[in-house]
């Protein structure tokens, strides 16, 4: 047998290429080649500027109007609800609370998951406990509890953020729980345990670092959960009363029996909401994808 | 970007041909072409590929599928992953018997606890339902071998068969090929990168190096004199008793980034031999003597220094 | 390629004369529960009763099949692993329990350099900060103390001090593995435990990283515990070797007594088993011991010899009666000792292995 | 002991563990968050004495250590108290919408994976636009919320269309086959939000691990037997792609079987969801434990059941 | 038994279904509470008195009621009704159901009811007597309208009242029975006969189930598409318009016996202060709230606690507060206050309110934006039912926003609602002058007398701001135009499925 063989392959395909700080240039190179991230990304944050720049786009919806239940016109892009206030405004102050809220509840979550994820990945007597008590909570019926506490406690904007952290830790803690184990049992953590004896030090130094990527991930995908769990509580009257989020809308419309009647009222919430969570899934699927050096090439 | 470049290969029946080479130097993307199972993101080339009389680049997709498993097989260095976790050793042969020839599934299996008693499992008959799990390292490494024979195949590729192996299971491993290749008159073209399992095992050696073929010869006389600076570096790095006490010999720099070859011979930079030439002209891989061939501009020098 | 030596080359702390005992280990036995969970959950023996001593200076080689405890007993060594008996004395000071006092004495004197070079250096950090490590995280020194240090050290193994802001991913295996040494050395230690240091690398550049480790013995006094399942290479490291078969040691001694006149069986086999670039010896494939079957799973051990159920040698006694470290009889061999029962019988067939001279 | 029964008992022991974790949290929470049940049934003209006596009769106006040892006494007899509002035994309420639950989510549960592995194979075999196609809408019916689908889907299906009914979970008084008919009918939209909604993880994880599959050797080595890519594709790589997703159900059921209370709510089905968010709004203590057990217990069944799925699928389990 | 499937269309056989948003809590009259539990109750244990469009008691079961001395009240019972198995109803189920209710002491209304109630007796098959421990006016008409009579031979051998499920093998005295429960979707009740209110003693329907929808929308969107016949619950007001429009729909106008109302916390600081109380009357925009939440479907009350439907108690000389917020503004500088650079008063108040109220919870918002055109904050606080209750109950809120869904008896309402230890009494308003007048009020039997001092009552608690009512609301029910012959009768608990109204309604398509 005889051959003469040409062959022409891509980038180097190791493992660690994504870890590399040099990777971060890789990523974003495969990143911005793909479509949907791109999309992704600028809705994302247009959404964001919408919320920073609300008191721009439209005034407070406050009070009441003369023109009740109007469909989308000039006037009212949206269209306006039982009390005659413009959707859009309403929408635009939504996002505002809406991501407010997500932010803060992903920020706590993220906060408690890490740390209990990391020290139990570090200290095997943690994880012990720990373990025990994030598998247990996982297997709690989460929505309905968060019903449950939202009622007693009384729906405003702190009790939701708190709510939807308490119960979104446990799922961040088992990603990146899952990750952090198999960086603790990386050479180089050992090595680093033979440098210093100060756990606090490896779990700084090397352990959150090479965690970071998958903590990205679950913040975006905490946030978006987030944002779908604070729209279930507002629709089923357990939000903030006094702050205009998408569910709010969603719930006042269904109060005044407006929803499938006047259909902008709860489209728009419903498309704004779809917005948020489509940009933020498809995000953090785009980046993982481009930090794989596997996905990475197509 | 090319990671195998101008790679010339022949086996012959029953001869056993190694191709060495450092890690990355593109041995098992020769393989892969070889086979037609280049990675999704890979293309290649080749002027001319042929098994026996078939002109390998003149058939179709299907074809070529056709060819694999039957007249030319593989064997693949990582025994654990290659085996498929969720299905018997039995199905596993079962499934490569039926997709060649007509067979019913109850003789498939007949010749699956065959093979594996020719590989040489205990009790192969009881353990032809197992799963790849349950069998050690070396066993696996064996089923592969009788996986890759089912068919009794003209060519048989091994793609460092043994590196994940114990030398005491490596041996065994070797001696179960060469014994193969004799009784069945393969071609076998064995891959590796460990030049004491060259010099073991091979009739004839070819040298790769940054995607290239740098050095080819029979056995004998490559390991005795090579005439490659690389080959010649690369055999006296390697312990030997001769040498103790004294420090080994090294090779300066490492092995080339295959995204940064550099230009000319990819070897100047460590090359002790290297001259102004080595910097800008690629040396081809011509005849030094007979039946030996090596791409460097200084190569009768290297041979010659050898001899002495 | 030797390393440069630099003017301010440092010696280890308290560098202890040739042949006393600096790090001493006595039956250890580490034992690891496996199992995802559920139905699967077995005990695997890693180590079983293996006993150690390092003397100033020396090296010692170990060698074995994967999984025979090598690692592990690296591991317990330098305090990455406490043994579940046994004691380790490091200095005369029992450290086994790993408290923090011994593990601080312990960090200071035994370091590791890891198999992997790939895997053992934190991939986000520059090599400053990795060789640096031991010292900015126990804040020893100023910055700028720290980075002279951090020269010193990379220049000691032969890497360009001018490196030092690079990544790993930036170097070769071989340079990679040199940093690793380099920050086993940060803190002086006199004992290196090198697990596998070369096993991962080509051949071409293991030999660079094996001359670094002779010449840091040779120049700093290091003592090495040089761990490689490759027989060439520990031959060209050690002074003794020990061969380990699993968890326990088959055999141990200086280093051309092992090799010329093997004492187990199981050293006999792996030695007869080594390819050898010699075409000369080529043809002594079809003569030499392969070794049936395969290892057994440390899950259960055998009983006896842990070797009995693949040596060639094996009587009855060996199924039950576990063999101890002995000096086979021949007097000559006073340093040498193997745990076999039939191993002055093993010494009379050595033709087996290297074939008929 | 033989692995098996230690296994067993593990299994068990865990499941009781859960369980309790399970009462305890919504024990504490009730009792110790803010909220009084005697308030929930009050009726405008309700005296302070006539709220002393329903606590008294809820058992309320004793210490909580006491209360929380009488609730894991009983719970021990299996048996789940009486409920506030209801005054009828947990059990009965429970069990009365535990059915329609499980009716709801298993149903969903088995059409998601007939669609839902189909969706799979092709995204992770067709890459390019299937691929992209795939995953994009399984990402958008993941983010979708319950509600405003539900909303569309009534609208468009229920009133416009007419093809099936608004809200239950049959036609009262039909009997026998149309009986089953109009379960079937009435099933058809909550089912399908629950699909949409949980499509789209099931697609995307089976995707990735599908191409990660086909990236193994073992798949490399089918091809090089000669194996055509279909064989490879579903004989070798689905069977081990299916494994993380096998996990997913597991994880997910006892999720979904939770989070089916927007479902429930938006189509009036009258399942265990409905039934604590309604316990919630009468603060029906009683029914909010048991429910929460029973949750729980179902969570623990799940798992059972997907590790012995993955049993099944994994001969490293298996045979272990 | 396979029964035919809903016989649709004329005749007597005809089915009619009932969209309600809540399931039945509790099949216990004596015990329920939610809507649904009264409404489907009310099919099976009668009540002595129903109730006029102008709030005045009618005959029910009772024919004949009043006192015979101030402390002895009697009912005169129908002697033609009999309970489902066939035991006649008598006077003794009547005496039964009252001194059960005040021994067993169930949560439900009527218990409230008979603070003043020692016990009752069947003086005969057809007449009770009630003992009272002292003088009280408005024990036989609330006991009448608010109890149902259960019987005696079931629910005697339950043991405590308070604790009796109810749950199964119902025994009914019409027009419907209880036959079929699936928790969550339906409640299936079937004709009783003989029913007295029913033409020639037979409900025209036989069948009535009622059907269990998560929220209005749904109901809605189950009328249209012929789903159900009728919805029970009142509609939002913004679809009171759109579904008078809609084809084969017909809304019915049903009058409201309640009021929303205002409460000021007296407890609190500045709300002790007649002026401030009144700057905040001022600084409402009670036409804008009736006019946009309620779409105009609300009526004023003048600001009085006497609704204008209560004809014979109604004093149309109170006239509502005008929204002024200048007058607000004058009214507390008069008070002491000033207001800062940008107008606004130091003075900030928290407003509760439940989040399962839609109308109140949309007014709120409106209530807090008003204020503070007179300078002054309203903090309004949306809370979940529970807690509402809870806060309400621990007076822990400067301002009380609800609503009351029947008030049908001035006097009544007014001890519960303006004596020092009313229960209702959320303004927690304790005057001497108001409370003596109350007290009067409630034990006076004469009527004219009664009149005189529940309105001198209602001009003080105008005047004084002790509460500030702001609108008695009309309610909408629907129902599909081929069902005729509803009995409309006052407020959401009664309205078009009074079970005279069910026993009386026909299909005519
Ligand atoms: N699928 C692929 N995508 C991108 N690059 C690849 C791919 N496969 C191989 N390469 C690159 O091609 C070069 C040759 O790789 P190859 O696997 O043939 O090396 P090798 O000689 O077999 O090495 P080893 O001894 O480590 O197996 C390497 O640089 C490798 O990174
Ligand atoms: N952390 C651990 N948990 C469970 N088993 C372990 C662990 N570490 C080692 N083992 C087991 O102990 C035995 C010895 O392992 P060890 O790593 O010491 O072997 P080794 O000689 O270093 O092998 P290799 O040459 O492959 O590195 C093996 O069977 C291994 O599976
Ligand atoms: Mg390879
Ligand atoms: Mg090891």
């Amino acid at each position: 047998m005889t051959s003469l063989i040409e062959s022409t392959a891509g980038p180097a395909d190791a493992a660690d290429v994504a870890d590399r700080p040099a990777a971060a240039k890789a990523t974003w190179d495969a990143f911005r080649r793909n479509p949907l991230g791109i999309l992704a990304m600028v809705l994302l944050a247009l959404l964001i500027v919408v919320a920073l720049v609300a008191p721009l786009l439209a005034s407070y919806p406050r009070g009441h109007g003369t023109a009740i239940l109007r469909p989308p016109s000039a006037a009212h892009w949206f269209g306006t609800d039982n009390l005659g206030r413009d959707v859009f405004a309403e929408v635009v102050y939504g996002t505002r609370s809406s991501m407010l809220v997500a932010a803060g509840a992903t920020v706590l979550a993220i906060v408690i998951g890490v740390t209990v994820a990391v020290c139990s990945a570090y200290f095997r007597w943690v994880d012990g406990v720990m373990g025990v008590l994030v598998d247990l909570f996982l297997s709690l019926p989460v929505l309905p509890l968060m019903i449950l506490v939202a009622a007693l406690v009384g729906p405003s904007l702190q009790t939701i953020v708190l709510v939807l952290a308490f119960f979104s830790w446990p799922e961040v803690s088992r990603v990146v729980r899952s990750q952090a184990l198999a960086v603790v049992r990386l050479p180089y953590v050992d090595a680093a345990r033979l440098a210093t004896g100060s756990p606090l030090w490896i779990i700084r130094k090397h352990l959150l670092p090479a965690v970071a990527p998958v903590i990205a991930v679950s913040v975006v995908l905490t946030a978006s959960r987030a944002v779908l769990s604070a729209a279930g509580l507002a629709f089923l009257g357990l939000g903030d009363p006094n702050s205009w989020s998408w569910g709010r809308i969603l719930f006042e419309a269904q109060q005044s029996g407006a929803m499938q009647e006047a259909w902008w009222t709860t489209l728009f919430p419903s498309l704004a909401i779809l917005a948020l969570v489509v940009a933020a899934t498809l995000l953090s699927i785009a980046y993982n994808d481009a930090r794989d050096p596997r996905t990475r090439k197509d | 970007m090319p990671s195998v470049r101008g790679v010339d290969l022949d086996v012959a029946p029953g001869e056993l041909v190694a191709l060495l080479g450092e890690s990355g130097s593109g041995k098992s993307v020769t393989v892969r072409s070889i086979m037609g199972l280049d990675a999704d993101n890979a293309r290649s080339s080749a002027d001319e590929m042929r098994l026996g009389d078939t002109d390998l680049l003149a058939l179709s997709g299907d074809e070529r599928r056709r060819l694999r498993g039957h007249r030319m097989s593989m064997v693949f260095q990582d025994a654990l992953s290659a085996l498929n976790p969720v299905l018997s050793v039995g199905d596993q042969i079962g499934d490569l018997i039926r997709a060649h020839t007509d067979t019913s599934r109850r003789a498939a299996r007949a010749r699956a606890v065959e093979l594996l008693a020719m590989v040489g499992i205990p009790g192969a008959s009881r353990r032809v339902g197992d799963y790849p799990h349950q069998f050690s390292g070396g066993m696996r490494q064996r089923i592969l071998i009788g996986m890759a024979i089912a068919l009794e195949p003209e060519l048989l590729l091994a793609d460092e068969p043994t590196t994940a192996l114990d030398v005491t299971v490596q041996a065994q491993i070797l001696e179960l090929l060469d014994r193969l290749r004799r009784e069945l008159d393969m071609a076998v073209l064995l891959i590796t990168h460990d030049l004491g399992v060259v010099s073991e095992v091979a009739d004839r050696v070819a040298v790769m190096y940054a995607g290239r073929i740098v050095e080819r010869g029979s056995g004998d006389d490559l390991l005795a004199r090579p005439a490659h600076p690389y080959t010649e570096a690369l055999l006296t790095s390697v312990p030997q008793t001769e040498g103790l006490g004294r420090d080994l010999v090294t090779i300066p720099g490492s092995p080339p980034n295959p995204e940064r070859v550099p230009p000319g011979c990819a070897f100047h930079p460590r090359c002790s031999w290297a001259v102004e030439a080595c910097r800008e002209t690629r040396p081809a891989l011509i005849e030094v003597r007979r039946g030996r061939e090596s791409a460097c501009h200084r190569s009768q020098e290297v041979v010659g220094a050898g001899n002495e | 390629m030797p390393a440069t030596s630099s003017p301010h080359t440092p010696q280890p702390a308290g560098t202890a004369p040739p042949g006393e005992v600096v790090l001493e280990a006595r039956d250890l036995v580490k034992t690891f529960t496996t199992g995802r969970g559920g139905l699967s959950r077995t005990r695997v023996s890693s180590v079983d009763g293996i006993s150690l001593s390092l003397r100033a200076g020396e090296s010692l080689g170990i060698v074995g099949e994967s999984g025979c405890g090598k690692s592990t007993l690296a591991r317990m060594l330098v305090g990455l692993e406490v043994p579940d008996l046994g004691s380790i004395s490091y200095r005369g000071h029992d450290v086994t329990a790993a408290r923090r006092g011994d593990r601080r004495l312990l960090r200071r004197g035994v370091q590791m350099v890891f198999q992997d070079p790939y895997t053992s250096l934190d991939p986000r950090m520059t090599v400053l900060e990795i060789v640096g490590e031991p010292l900015t995280a126990s804040r020893t020194g100023t910055r700028a103390w720290r980075r002279e240090r951090v020269a010193e050290l990379l220049s000691l193994v032969g890497l360009a001090p001018d490196l030092m802001e690079r990544y790993p991913h930036q170097f070769s295996g071989g340079q990679r593995q040199r940093i690793g040494i380099a920050r086993a050395l940060a803190l002086e230690p006199e004992v290196l435990v090198c697990d596998e240091p070369v096993s991962a690398l080509d051949v071409s550049v293991q030999a660079q990283v094996v001359n670094v480790l002779r010449d840091l013995q040779r120049r700093l006094g290091v003592t090495l515990l040089f761990i490689a399942h490759d027989l060439s290479v520990v031959r060209h490291v050690a002074d003794r070797v020990a061969v380990m078969y699993l968890g326990r040691i088959a055999e141990i001694g200086p280093t051309a007594t092992v090799y010329e006149a093997p004492a187990h069986p199981y050293t006999q086999a792996l030695l007869s088993a080594s390819p050898v670039v010699d075409r000369a010896r080529r043809g002594r494939m079809a003569a030499r011991i392969v070794l049936d079957g395969d290892p057994p799973s440390p899950t259960s051990p055998p009983p006896g010899c842990r070797f009995h159920t693949r040596c060639r040698m094996a009587r009855d006694d060996c199924r039950t009666d576990v063999p101890s470290l002995r000096r086979p009889s021949e007097a000559q061999e006073r340093a040498r000792l193997a745990a076999c029962h039939h191993a002055e019988d093993a010494l009379t067939r050595l033709e087996d292995v290297f074939g008929p001279a | 002991m033989p692995p098996l029964a230690r296994f067993a008992l593990r299994r068990v022991l865990r499941g009781v563990v859960t369980i309790w974790f399970a009462v305890t949290v919504t024990f504490l929470m009730l009792r110790l968050l803010p909220g009084d049940p005697a308030l929930a049934v009050a009726t405008p003209n309700m005296t302070r004495e006539t709220r002393q006596a329903l606590l008294h009769q809820y058992g309320l106006d004793q210490s909580l250590a006491v209360q929380y040892g009488k609730y894991l006494w009983q719970l021990l007899h299996g048996n789940l108290g009486v409920s506030f509002s209801q005054s009828v035994p947990v059990t009965t309420a429970l069990m009365e919408r535990l059915p329609w639950t499980l009716l709801l989510t298993l149903s969903a549960l088995v059409v998601t994976i007939v669609i839902g592995v189909p969706l799979g194979v092709l995204a992770a075999s067709r890459r390019g636009f299937w691929d992209r196609a795939v995953q994009l809408s399984g990402v958008v019916g993941q983010s979708l919320f319950v509600p405003s689908i539900g909303i569309f889907l009534l609208y468009l299906l229920g009133l416009k269309l007419r093809w099936f009914p608004i809200g239950g979970a049959y036609t009262e008084n039909t009997y026998g086959i149309a009986w089953y008919g109009s379960v079937l009918r009435h099933l058809v939209l909550p089912c399908l939000s629950l699909v949409l909604v949980q499509l789209g993880s099931y697609v995307l994880t089976l995707r990735s691990t599908l191409i990660d599959a086909l990236g193994e050797d073992y798949c490399t080595l089918a091809r090089a037997n000669g194996l055509g890519e279909r064989k490879v594709l579903w004989k070798h790589a689905l069977r081990n792609a299916l494994l993380p997703t096998t996990t997913l159900v597991g994880l997910q059921l006892g999720f979904v079987v939770g989070g089916a209370v927007l479902t429930e709510t938006i189509y009036a089905y009258p399942g265990i969801g409905r039934g604590i968010y309604e316990a919630v709004t009468q603060l029906d203590f009683p029914v909010l434990q048991g429910a929460f057990v029973l949750l729980s217990a179902t969570v623990i069944v799940a798992n059972l059941l997907t590790d012995l799925a993955y049993g099944l699928l994994d001969p490293r389990v298996r045979t272990a | 038994p396979s029964k035919k499937a809903a016989e649709s269309g004329s005749g007597s056989g005809a089915e009619l279904r009932i969209a309600t948003t809540t399931d039945v809590v509790n099949f216990n009259p004596l015990i329920g509470s939610s809507r649904t539990d009264y409404w489907l109750t009310n099919l099976m244990y009668p009540h002595l008195l129903t109730i006029g469009n102008d709030g005045g008691k009618r005959p029910s079961l009772a024919t004949k009621w009043g006192y015979t001395n101030p402390t002895t009240g009697f009912y005169e019972i129908r002697g033609d009704m009999k309970w489902s198995d066939g035991t006649p109803l008598t006077a003794s189920d009547v005496a039964y159901t009252l001194n059960a209710v005040k021994k067993d002491k169930p949560s439900g209304t009527l218990y409230g009811q008979l603070a003043n109630f020692s016990s009752a007796k069947a003086v005969s098959p057809t007449r009770v007597e009630l003992k009272l421990s002292k003088p009280d006016a408005t024990v036989v008409p609330e006991v009448g309208f608010w109890g149902n009579v259960v019987p005696e031979h079931v629910f005697g051998k339950a043991g405590s009242v308070a604790k009796f499920a109810n749950n199964a093998n119902w025994v009914s005295a019409g027009p419907f029975k209880l036959t079929k429960v699936a928790k969550g979707q339906s409640y299936t009740l079937e004709r009783v006969t003989p029913y007295p209110f029913a033409p020639g003693g037979r409900p025209t329907v036989s069948r009535v189930v009622y059907k269990v929808y998560p929220d209005v929308n749904t109901e809605i969107l189950a009328l249209k598409n012929g789903d159900v016949d009728a919805i029970a619950n009142a509609l939002p007001p913004a679809q009171v318009q759109p579904l008078k429009k809609a084809a084969g729909i017909t809304v019915e106008e049903v009058p409201g016996l309640g009021y929303a109302h205002l409460a000021y916390n007296m407890d609190k600081k500045p709300l002790d202060n007649v002026k401030v109380r009144q700057a905040l009357s001022h600084a409402v925009d009670y036409d804008a709230i009736r006019k946009v939440v309620l779409q105009g479907q609300a009526v004023s009350t003048g600001s009085s606690p006497i609704m204008p439907v209560l004809k014979q108690f109604h004093d149309p000389s109170l006239q509502e507060y005008t929204f002024d917020p200048a007058m607000a503004r004058k009214l507390l500088q008069d008070a002491g206050y000033t207001a800062d650079g940008s107008g606004r008063f130091p003075l900030s108040f928290r407003m509760i309110y439940s989040l399962q109220d839609p109308v109140t919870a949309q007014w709120a918002t409106l209530v807090r934006d008003d204020a503070a055109k007179a300078g002054i904050t309203i903090k309004p606080q949306g809370l979940e039912r529970n807690t509402y209750l809870a806060k309400t109950d621990a007076g822990d809120y400067d301002i009380y926003a609800g609503n009351f869904a029947i008030m049908d008896d001035p006097a009544t309402n007014m001890t519960l609602t303006y004596l020092p230890k009313g229960i209702i009494n959320y303004s927690h308003v304790d005057a001497s002058d108001l409370s003596a007048l109350v007290t009067k009020a409630q034990a006076t039997t004469d009527v004219n007398e009664q009149k005189k001092l529940v309105q001198a009552a209602a001009k003080l608690v105008h005047d004084q701001v002790y509460d500030n009512v702001m609108y008695t609301q009309n309610l909408y029910v629907a129902h599909r135009s081929n069902w005729t012959g509803f009995v409309v009768k006052p407020s959401e608990l009664l309205s078009i499925v009074d079970p005279q109204s069910l026993a009386n309604v026909k299909s005519s398509s």
